[in-house]
């Protein structure tokens, strides 16, 4: 059984290094929104510090949202994923595996790229930790969640914009609690324990419910 | 005596029944609408004392409450129709939840409209991120959800179960992300009951605001079983039924 | 080639449908369709475009949930089965169904893993040089042609040791000699106890073994079978 | 019956929310009644075109009109 997840992962890490310059551009569009903000907003140190969580969670949302399109439409397109169905394996834990590949893609980088990012903004080394750890909770609750979404929308004209309408909703409480996490860690580095419980809550219920209904959604799209 | 629910499912067994339905709910709800505003407007205080004292504006809540709970209970039929729908592959059930979906949102938006202008009044302004129109907001994007992923697919079979899917999973979620609103800081969670629960308010205001909310809830009867005939005509219109009910229908 | 004599008694039934039917769309594609496939048969399904070929095949492999009727794989329904079903077939659409960055060789390797029968790798080269492709195995298929992506795919059925293949117009997009190829794979299929169901345009001549045709969109009976020329 | 309306000042709050409450309703019941009779009468157009359909297993295909419709 684990050896089909781990095939399913490397095919899709292979595929993906193959075209290295997908995985890099997440990366940049999540760099250049976080550093769009100072000119939006003004660079002025104190406010930076209270806007800086709250900008670095929102922009983890869009580029993680926005790389999911990519996650079935490659295998739609050319056929894998209707082979992937008839395995003889469960659907569920292909879907899983190819999240995880995904998250390894897209979030894992934003988590690495965090602290180079957090120092714009002027956070504390603390406020720092507590982000990247936030966000290594917290990216893979997005993939999980956004891959129902993707194959709600697979192969449909405009799906990225639909994409984002059916899934940002559900991505409130991640947000909520994530950036949460940092802003009350510059308060009271204690009082952070409670959100990261209800992140790792979240990273749990998701990753067995949301491949489920992945699965369930991937088999309705396919019809 | 098994009643066989499945004889209702079919399409054309539901169509003449929810056409006598219409008239029937259509009539009660106007009379309950007329006889909760005659009562809270003529009847009730001018102005409310109490622990939360308000003026006139405060009979915004004849609309704002009931437009809130008939947008919550429609989510709840929406789910539930598509729940019936994906395990028991009926396809009125799918029909029904397509049916029930606009309405639903109209009365969202309804009770966001009326929460601004009952704020503005009596908070301030008319947007403060109150925990309780925040989720009438985020309710508002999943019906909006619901009926974009719907119409984005040509398919009808593929439309119908990959937007009940997402009313799912939306159902899934509704708890979680009204707990994420109410309650942003779990250190100190004062939030989560709301400020002023049902069971504090005036009985004189209590019970026309109850019958504003039965005259919408029997209101939105008839205006999904109306929209939901049109959605049957629609989709069954190569089946043999379907002619004679033009012919009946479109010469009357 | 020895042609081994066997009547295609339905000893062994394999696939049994009960009036199916499937719809598409609004539209009822066809009802009250029944047939069997007994072991040692290759199931010729015709019919005009549009007439619900690919609908029916893709519900026989379950990619689709028919609208009513059963399927029965060995007298199981296949929804109930779902993995073990999917693990007795292969199922080869319109697509190819190889990633066009991977190279041949690791198409199949991540295929026979997935099925989960690993077959080594000089399997795998040797299927590929019976499909015509040796040299070109470790070559990106985004490089080949048409017709060699499809002979990668093809490859797969050589590889493959499931009992029921559904091919979807297999034949298209081949040169004269894979066209040959393909025919003697699925007359191997069929003379080692298989089950072969497909759509075509063309004949599929069998060494052994019963040959079903199902015509959809005609009214009359649809399903008419008749055995093949052999001796037996 | 001015200060009815004048509701102590708040007129334009309180009948804003009423407004537009039972006016959406009204346009809602007034939508619906306009799609039920375009599809009414959409379809009846469609049953006309069509021929008379051959019953049997066959989809439902058009044979080709019998004649000029009237």
């Amino acid at each position: 059984m684990l050896k089909v997840f781990y095939c399913v992962l490397s095919r899709d890490i292979t595929l993906a290094l193959r075209r290295r310059t997908d995985v890099l551009t997440t990366l940049f569009f999540f760099i250049i929104v976080v550093s769009l903000f100072p000119l939006g907003v003004g660079s002025e140190r104190e406010q930076l510090r209270m806007l800086g969580p709250g900008v670095v969670w929102v922009a983890a949302l869009l580029a993680s949202m926005l790389a999911l399109e990519r996650l079935f439409a490659a295998d739609y397109d050319d056929g894998t994923l209707e082979q992937l169905l008839l395995t003889g394996q469960p659907l569920a834990l292909l879907v899983l595996g190819k999240v995880v590949a995904h998250w390894l893609l897209t979030g894992l980088p934003l988590v690495l790229i965090a602290p180079l990012v957090a120092m714009q903004y002027h956070l504390s080394s603390t406020a720092i930790w507590v982000m990247m750890a936030a966000l290594a909770i917290g990216t893979p609750v997005l993939s999980l969640i956004g891959a129902i979404g993707a194959a709600l929308t697979l192969g449909l004209r405009g799906g990225g914009i639909l994409l984002s309408l059916l899934i940002l909703p559900l991505y409130v409480p991640v947000l909520v609690y994530g950036a949460g996490a940092v802003s009350v860690s510059a308060i009271e580095i204690a009082d952070t324990q409670p959100y990261f419980y209800l992140l790792t809550a979240f990273l749990m219920g998701s990753s067995l419910l949301a491949p489920l209904a992945a699965a369930a959604a991937l088999r309705i799209s396919l019809e | 005596m098994t009643i066989n629910w499945f004889k209702f499912a079919s399409p054309a067994a539901f169509y003449p029944i929810a056409g006598r339905l219409i008239p029937w709910f259509g009539r009660v709800a106007l009379a309950l609408v007329l006889i909760g505003l005659f009562w809270g407007f003529f009847l009730t205080a001018d102005q409310l004392g109490g622990s939360n004292p308000q003026k006139e504006y405060y009979r915004i809540i004849y609309v704002h409450v009931p437009a809130a709970w008939m947008s919550m209970w429609l989510y709840l039929v929406l789910a539930g129709w598509s729940a019936i729908g994906l395990v028991f592959n009926t396809r009125l059930s799918f029909m029904m939840a397509k049916a029930v979906a606009p309405t639903g949102a109209i009365f969202t938006f309804l009770a966001l409209w009326t929460g601004a202008l009952w704020g503005r009044p009596s908070w301030g302004t008319y947007w403060d991120w109150d925990p309780r129109l925040t989720s009438e907001l985020l309710l508002f994007f999943l019906y909006i959800g619901y009926i974009a992923l719907h119409s984005a697919i040509d398919d009808t079979r593929r439309a119908d179960r990959a937007a009940a899917l997402l009313a799912i999973v939306g159902l899934v979620m509704v708890p979680v992300i009204f707990l994420s609103i109410n309650c942003p800081d779990p250190n100190q969670c004062a939030a989560l009951h709301q400020r002023s629960d049902p069971g504090s308010i005036h009985l004189s205001i209590l019970i026309p605001m109850l019958t504003m909310t039965l005259g919408l809830w029997s209101y939105s009867f008839a205006a999904v079983f109306a929209r939901l005939r049109t959605i049957i005509l629609t989709r069954e219109a190569d089946h043999a039924w379907v002619s004679d009910v033009i012919a009946k229908e479109a010469t009357a | 080639m020895v042609s081994r004599c066997s009547h295609p008694q339905p000893n062994l039934l394999m696939l049994d449908v009960s009036d199916l039917a499937c719809r598409r769309g609004e539209r009822l594609l066809f009802s009250d369709l029944s047939f069997q496939v007994p072991a040692e048969t290759l199931v010729h399904v015709r019919g005009r475009n549009g007439s619900g070929k690919t609908t029916l095949l893709r519900a026989l492999c379950g990619l689709l949930r028919a609208d009513a009727g059963s399927i029965r794989w060995r007298g199981e329904p296949i929804r109930d089965l779902a993995e073990d079903y999917n693990r007795d077939l292969l199922y080869f659409g319109h697509l190819n169904g190889i990633k066009a960055d991977l190279t041949g060789l690791e198409n199949l390797r991540i295929a026979s893993t997935l099925d989960q029968d690993p077959t080594d790798a000089d399997a795998i080269v040797a299927a590929l040089s019976r499909i015509g492709l040796e040299g070109f195995e470790d070559l990106p298929t985004r490089m080949l042609s048409q017709g060699q992506k499809k002979r990668v795919a093809l490859a797969r059925l050589i590889l493959s040791k499931a009992p029921l293949w559904i091919l979807d117009e297999p034949f298209t997009a081949l040169d004269v000699d894979a066209v040959d190829l393909l025919q003697q794979l699925i007359a191997e299929q069929v003379a080692r106890g298989g089950s072969v169901i497909l759509t075509t345009h063309q004949e599929v001549p069998l060494t052994s073994g019963a040959i079903q045709r199902l015509t959809l969109g005609e009214a009359s009976d649809p399903v008419s079978s008749e055995n093949t020329e052999s001796s037996c | 019956m001015m200060e009815f309306f004048s509701q102590g000042g708040y007129a334009g709050y309180v009948w804003g929310a009423f407004g537009m409450t039972f006016g959406l309703l009204l346009i809602e019941v007034l939508q619906l009644r306009s799609s039920r009779k375009t599809t009414l009468t959409r379809i009846s157009r469609l049953l006309r075109l069509r021929a008379p359909r051959q019953a049997g297993a066959g989809p439902s295909m058009q044979r080709g009109t019998s004649g000029p419709t009237t």
